[in-house]
């Protein structure tokens, strides 16, 4: 108890303001406008007319510090130590002086870093751990994301346009820390056998009531094997979720053969236009072909070019697949149409087409 | 140090233009026994196609209930610099906001306890120190302390909250985000450290209905800013817009999802009575229109990933919140829920699984607030209703 | 068995061939246009220049065959005894001569009947049986529609214009014969207690695990009661469907004091612009008050006076909803908004407002 | 006869300019007993705010499971006229046509046989013979057919198709409602007159998307024309429609849901490769548009009024239909699906709700037809899905 007494606990983190650039807490709540200057370059112009202006860097998420401390060294030599990481996890410069903007680019390019990702780009991929750190990945999260970007890259340095932003994510288990499930185009690690369970371990390891409730498709029951408690899983009724595994580690699905990815598209997250949205299944299965997966890459590119030469202005991917409908984009994107596409989940029956608003 | 593992896979992941987590990983991999073997483990992953990590474990420091994730190899053999892999999540600054001095601070201490791996940041937000062994926690916990860092959160408590940069860098922020996350921060510090829900509690805070951290799809609370009087206006700008190329009529006019503007190619038209505070004018305009100037938050509730229920995005529960300091009022409203949905709520249901299961009427009631029409996209088309017809004789009366 | 293969069965109806009037078999899938001349009466025209002209009158639906007599008659004098009815109960004159228009309608006015109903009107109420016939009616069906009918008739006969199609109906109870659960402004009788069993009844005329079954929200339990096997209701969970009482007459809902109608509104049919739409609650529960219903006439009338004034044209009832937003709409149309209005059966949690999409 | 009852209730309802239908039982009332004590407990029923009907018990016809809705009074003793006030619904003729002499037929036999009273028509289509006695029915149905007449369904069966009027009288049927109409009937008496199903099965017909018998809303199987090809266009009659105040960019192509029509003041133009065939266009220039000529139908399943697991739209089945004499593809397909429905359907589910249970994929497999994209609005959103490893191993091979 008197260790307890005398460590610190409980001071959160640094306040904001003691690591914000003056400027920023100068013109706090009363920016004017911003303006993209070129592809990943920003300013943003104060009341006063003051104007800051952000250098967004690309970043793989997965950073040494060793990398961070270049970072560090950056921002002191250009923006007086001040720099921000985005939501989206890539590094952004806050520079008060123009002229700093190109010697900053030009040193992120000597270390490899392109900047981009402004306004109607693509931007880094929100993602997870995978097989870097976690026991439930049915794919790897670093390596697919790293070949996605690097086929997609022209769309976020600039190279070539878009109608409007494109976010895309990966998660590579249903539990989906990525939160991919409102991503224009989303990659999801998936299972696709049902748990293998060491019916030695189970009763050990695990609650039997709690592993019973955590299924969806309530596909386990308890049981008893050679005398032991356990449980059984109704093989048809299981859709590989992984939800047993994690409250059971006696559970793992995990399984070289058949575990993958699925594509989903069309989800969104602002208000802008459109409500937000959930993606929805494009591609139910394509099996994880490591260390670039190229089936994965090339559909993507497929699908943004896809969405770049047909949308509108400002017009998300589901926002375009509305407007053309789904069985268009199913055509377009020449996605054959499978079982495994039609919902059967709780509100499956509102998805179906209860309209005669076709494109024949 | 022994040499790096031949990694023909993961070098493949070394080229092309975006950067490289394998040349980060090698780079630590220099310095860090747990980078050499994570590299090693992470190859023989690619090669097997399956991940060689065990169920985690329960991990951590002294007095805390999360913060830290336990993660073991199932190769401890192959590789024991990652036979112990934990992983600490760590507060971030709100608007993710550093100095170099501080980001050097985090560097030092996890060059001297961990992996020197990181992931600025989770997806959560926080600071992911990824990958260090039992003994070293405490040590790195007493560090970061040292520096003025704490730790997040993991299991069911309340996690570090995050929001976009908000009124620090943006002219559309409609409160103070920032100043908004670091004061729930600090208000539930208890909350954070030491699991007490039936399952976590995520804070999503957005300046503007862009809702740049996602926080509709992600937070059980989603704290969006918007404002509710009329959209400023530069006519000169709108012209200046025009003149230069943007097509008003059919990028803005025919956007707005409440066909609330008329444009005759020399004056924009904003019926406000009818806007519904999308931001799509004003995110095509910049210069031009900017929202009102009565300005707040929307207040929603409940989204999550897909497990178990479904996934789900946050609803409307307070339609329009003026925050201000100390945001009582707020606190009283998520503690009221906090009350309901801990009594109520079934191990491992996320509050917005709860609310679907015992009725949004009733969730209502159990928290006091009143039912507002904005809390609905539209009323129910069942005739399923539950009449309670002590309130019509109350009326009568 | 003799007297069986006497009889005659399995006919069906008539051919229409044969109760058709010539020019629509002559013109037959090859009409070219159509017009509205004036309310009520519209012309159709053949590929050869052929023209019928349609005067539609008001159909109570409920009618005796002395009036009918009467309808054959007119049919006689002026449409060479070729009538039809529509889909909505009116009366349809089919006329091949235009001169007889005008002598049409002066008689079916001296009868009492007006005609109109075509194009942006207000035509007949689909309905259902109530008190006239139907053992489980909450509200009578025909003297409701007669007093609606009466008060929005500047509507049908074309006094007062329109937007667009306003389609309203009844249905006197939860079965919705009326299929209201589609209509721009639909009344629907309600009962708001549980079912009183009679427990000395249920296991005699009904099958209990039917009865057990048929509830929508498991409200009913087996019991027994006083020795003989019965059902329970637990009353909390009980919203009044009266699907059991539909399988199982002991278990009555019928109770002047809190039965009554509610109002539904914004669902449609039509493919036209937006897809079919399901009405939504607006009104929880209006007393009955016959013979004429003042509160339901009133509020009826408020909302279509409301729509008339601030819908575009061709805009139905639903789409002026959908795009003012429905909490603008309750402001508008001074509604209080209830908790009754919330969803709170299977798909509830789709119809939260999922967005920061709001009108302040 | 005896004096029509005291009715000043009622009475208040033969005020007003729509035609009353007190009017119709008083008139009624003249010559049937039936329709003076009808009139007398519609009054009571007036006074004490209740239906004045007993449950229905199962009457009919020899031979026939349906076609007769059994009706008791309550007040026997009072209204002894409609101590029995059984309704016959009889089979319309396809789009409701008569001639003077079909329905003075009806009349005679009502008059004789009945209470006078009938319903034009009932809202799933049928004449509805309103009240009469359990002896007057043989005699009845004997003399509707003699006159060509049949009854019409109601239990666990088919009940009688409708539809709208059609090529008959409308420029845009795409199809032989009628003709398709009467073909079903005819086809299908047996499951009309002998119930069969788990419940009830209702066929509908539209010729367009206007559907115009609310097809979509109220029918197990939907049959609603469309085309495929090009909308018939005559620039001259559109520009008529401009000069004569049609304010055609407002009010046609704005509304157009595809956003696929231009118009520059002078020409409309359409691309018909993202056209929806929602009719509106087409509703709004009569005269100057129509529906292509590649015409055929949409055939859609499984809607129904609430009880028991919430009301139902109809969703597309099969997308394009190409209807030809005699409809034999329909036929199987129907009977496919009756098949799995009457085999697996549990007693009173109806062929929406069975889908809705067992899962749209799997009832596709089931009948035989391929999934296709038209057939939901959306893929799925969730990531539940049951993969069958069986199919990529065949693919694989
Ligand atoms: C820096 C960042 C906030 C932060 O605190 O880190 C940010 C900053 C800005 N966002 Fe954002 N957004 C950021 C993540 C997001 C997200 C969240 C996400 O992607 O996970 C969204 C929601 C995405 C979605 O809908 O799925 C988001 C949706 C928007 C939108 C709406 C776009 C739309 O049309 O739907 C705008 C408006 C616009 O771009 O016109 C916007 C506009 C902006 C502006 C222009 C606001 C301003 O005036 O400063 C900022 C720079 C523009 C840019 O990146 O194009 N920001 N923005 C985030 C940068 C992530 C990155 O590294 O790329
Ligand atoms: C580290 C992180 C992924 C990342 O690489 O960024 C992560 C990693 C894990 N998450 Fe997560 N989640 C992370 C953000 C999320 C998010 C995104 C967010 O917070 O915005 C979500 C979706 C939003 C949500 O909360 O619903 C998320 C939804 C889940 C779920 C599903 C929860 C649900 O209610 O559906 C689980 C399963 C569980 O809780 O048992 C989960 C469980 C896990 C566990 C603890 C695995 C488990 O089964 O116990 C993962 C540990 C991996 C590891 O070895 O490090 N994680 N997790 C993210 C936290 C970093 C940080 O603190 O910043
Ligand atoms: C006669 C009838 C069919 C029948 O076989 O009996 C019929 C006939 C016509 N309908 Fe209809 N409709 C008829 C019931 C319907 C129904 C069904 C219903 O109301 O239950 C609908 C669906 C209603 C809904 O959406 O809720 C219907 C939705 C339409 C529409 C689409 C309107 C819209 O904008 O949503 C049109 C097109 C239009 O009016 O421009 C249309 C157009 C027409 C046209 C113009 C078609 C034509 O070229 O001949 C016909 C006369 C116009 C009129 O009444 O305005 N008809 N029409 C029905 C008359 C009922 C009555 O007595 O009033
Ligand atoms: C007579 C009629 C109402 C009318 O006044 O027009 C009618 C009357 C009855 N309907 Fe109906 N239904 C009538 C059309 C409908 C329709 C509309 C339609 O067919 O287009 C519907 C909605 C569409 C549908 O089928 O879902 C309809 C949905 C029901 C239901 C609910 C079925 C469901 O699956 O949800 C019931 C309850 C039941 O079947 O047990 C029902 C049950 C009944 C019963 C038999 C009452 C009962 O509980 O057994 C009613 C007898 C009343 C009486 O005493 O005459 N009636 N019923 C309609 C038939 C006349 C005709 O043949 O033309
Ligand atoms: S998505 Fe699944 S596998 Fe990936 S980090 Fe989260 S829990 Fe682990
Ligand atoms: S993987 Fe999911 S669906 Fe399968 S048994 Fe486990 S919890 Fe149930
Ligand atoms: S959410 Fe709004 S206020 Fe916050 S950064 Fe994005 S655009 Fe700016
Ligand atoms: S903010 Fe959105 S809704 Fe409001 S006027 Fe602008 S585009 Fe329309
Ligand atoms: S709606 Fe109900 S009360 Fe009315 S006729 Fe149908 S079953 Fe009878
Ligand atoms: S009225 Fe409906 S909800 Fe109530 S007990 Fe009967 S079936 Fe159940
Ligand atoms: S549904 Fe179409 S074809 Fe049939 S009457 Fe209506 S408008 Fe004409
Ligand atoms: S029919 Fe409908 S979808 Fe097609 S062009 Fe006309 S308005 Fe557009």
């Amino acid at each position: 108890m008197a260790e307890k007494v005398k460590r610190v606990t409980d001071i959160g983190p640094p306040h904001h303001d003691k690591l914000m650039p003056p400027i920023c807490k100068e013109n706090y709540g009363t920016w004017k406008y911003h303006e993209v200057l070129k592809p990943g370059v920003m300013v943003h112009v104060g009341a006063t007319g003051d104007k800051l202006y952000t250098v967004r860097a690309a970043g793989a998420r997965l950073v040494s510090i060793y990398r961070l401390r270049q970072f560090a060294d950056l921002a002191d030599k250009y923006c007086d130590g001040y720099l921000r990481f985005t939501s989206r996890h890539n590094i952004e410069f806050l520079l008060t002086y123009d002229a700093n903007i190109d010697p900053l680019i030009a040193d992120l390019a000597a270390m490899g870093v392109s900047v981009g990702g402004i306004g109607a780009a693509i931007t880094s991929i929100v993602h997870t751990q995978g097989w870097v750190h976690c026991h439930s990945a049915a794919t790897d999260a670093s390596g697919v994301v790293k070949a996605v970007m690097d086929v997609v890259h022209p769309y976020f340095n600039g190279e070539k346009k878009l109608p409007g932003k494109l976010r895309i994510a990966l998660a590579c288990c249903l539990n989906m820390c990525g939160a991919v499930h409102c991503s224009d185009i989303a990659i999801l690690g998936i299972h696709r056998k049902a748990p293998r369970t060491d019916h030695t371990q189970v009763a050990k390891i695990c609650e039997i009531p709690n592993v019973v409730s955590a299924c969806p498709t309530a596909a386990i029951r308890p049981t008893q094997v050679d005398g032991t408690p356990s449980v059984e899983v109704i093989e048809e009724q299981c859709m590989y979720c992984a939800n047993c595994f994690t409250v059971c580690p006696s559970m793992p699905l995990n399984d070289p053969e058949n575990d993958g990815v699925s594509i989903w598209v069309g989800g969104k997250v602002s208000n802008a236009r459109s409500e937000p949205m959930f993606s929805k299944l494009a591609i139910p299965y394509i099996p994880n072909n490591p260390p670039r997966w190229p089936e994965v890459t090339d559909v993507i590119l497929k699908l943004v070019e896809l969405w770049a030469a047909n949308a509108k202005p400002f017009e998300r991917m589901g926002e375009w697949i509305n407007r053309i409908t789904w069985p268009k984009f199913f055509k377009m994107a020449g996605i054959e149409f499978q079982k495994e596409h039609i919902d059967d989940f709780k509100h499956a029956g509102l998805t179906f087409k209860r309209s005669t608003q076709i494109v024949h | 140090m022994a040499e790096l593992p031949e990694t023909p896979l993961l070098d493949e992941l070394e080229k092309g233009p975006w950067p490289s987590f394998v040349t980060e990983i090698k780079q630590a991999a220099e310095h860090h026994e747990e980078a050499r073997d994570l590299l090693g483990q992470l190859e023989r992953s690619y090669r097997e196609r399956i991940g060689h990590w065990k169920h985690g474990g329960i991990v951590g420091v002294l007095g805390y209930g999360g913060g830290v994730i336990g993660r073991y190899s199932d190769l401890p053999d192959d590789f024991p610099g990652v036979s112990h892999f934990h992983t600490l999540r760590v507060n971030q600054p709100a608007g993710w906001f550093y100095t170099s001095k501080a980001l050097r601070d985090i560097c030092d201490i996890w060059e001297e306890h961990g992996s020197g791996l990181t992931n600025m940041h989770g997806s959560t937000g926080d600071i992911v120190l990824l990958g260090t062994s039992t003994p070293e926690l405490e040590p790195t916990f007493k560090k970061l302390t040292e520096k003025g860092f704490d730790l997040g959160g993991s299991g069911s408590d309340v996690r570090t909250p995050s929001c976009c940069v908000g009124p620090a860098r943006c002219e559309w922020a409609c409160y103070d985000t920032l100043g908004l996350t670091y004061d729930l921060t600090m208000s539930y510090q208890d909350e954070l450290h030491r699991p007490m829900f039936p399952y976590k509690w995520k804070f999503k805070m957005s300046g503007c209905p862009n809702d740049c951290v996602a926080a509709i799809a992600r937070s059980d609370l989603s704290i969006i800013g918007t404002w509710r009087d009329e959209i400023v206006k530069d006519d000169a700008e709108v012209r200046k817009y025009a003149d230069n190329g943007l097509d008003i009529f059919n990028d803005v006019v025919l956007n707005c999802p409440a066909k609330c503007m008329k444009w005759d190619g020399e004056k924009l038209e904003i019926d406000d009575e009818y806007c519904r505070k999308c931001m799509h004018c004003i995110n095509a305009m910049p210069k031009a229109l900017a929202p009102g100037k009565d300005r707040g938050a929307t207040i929603l509730i409940g989204s999550k990933a897909p497990i178990v229920e479904g996934a789900l995005l946050s609803s409307v529960l307070v339609p329009f919140w003026k925050p201000e300091e100390p945001y009582e009022d707020l606190k009283d409203l998520v503690e009221a829920i906090w009350d309901v949905w801990s009594e109520e709520g079934k191990n491992r249901e996320r509050v917005g699984e709860f609310i679907q299961r015992v009725g949004m009427g009733n969730f209502l009631e159990a928290i006091g607030l009143d039912p507002e029409p904005e809390m609905v996209a539209f009323p129910r088309e069942n005739p399923y209703v539950f009449y309670d017809l002590s309130e019509d004789e109350d009326e009568d009366e």
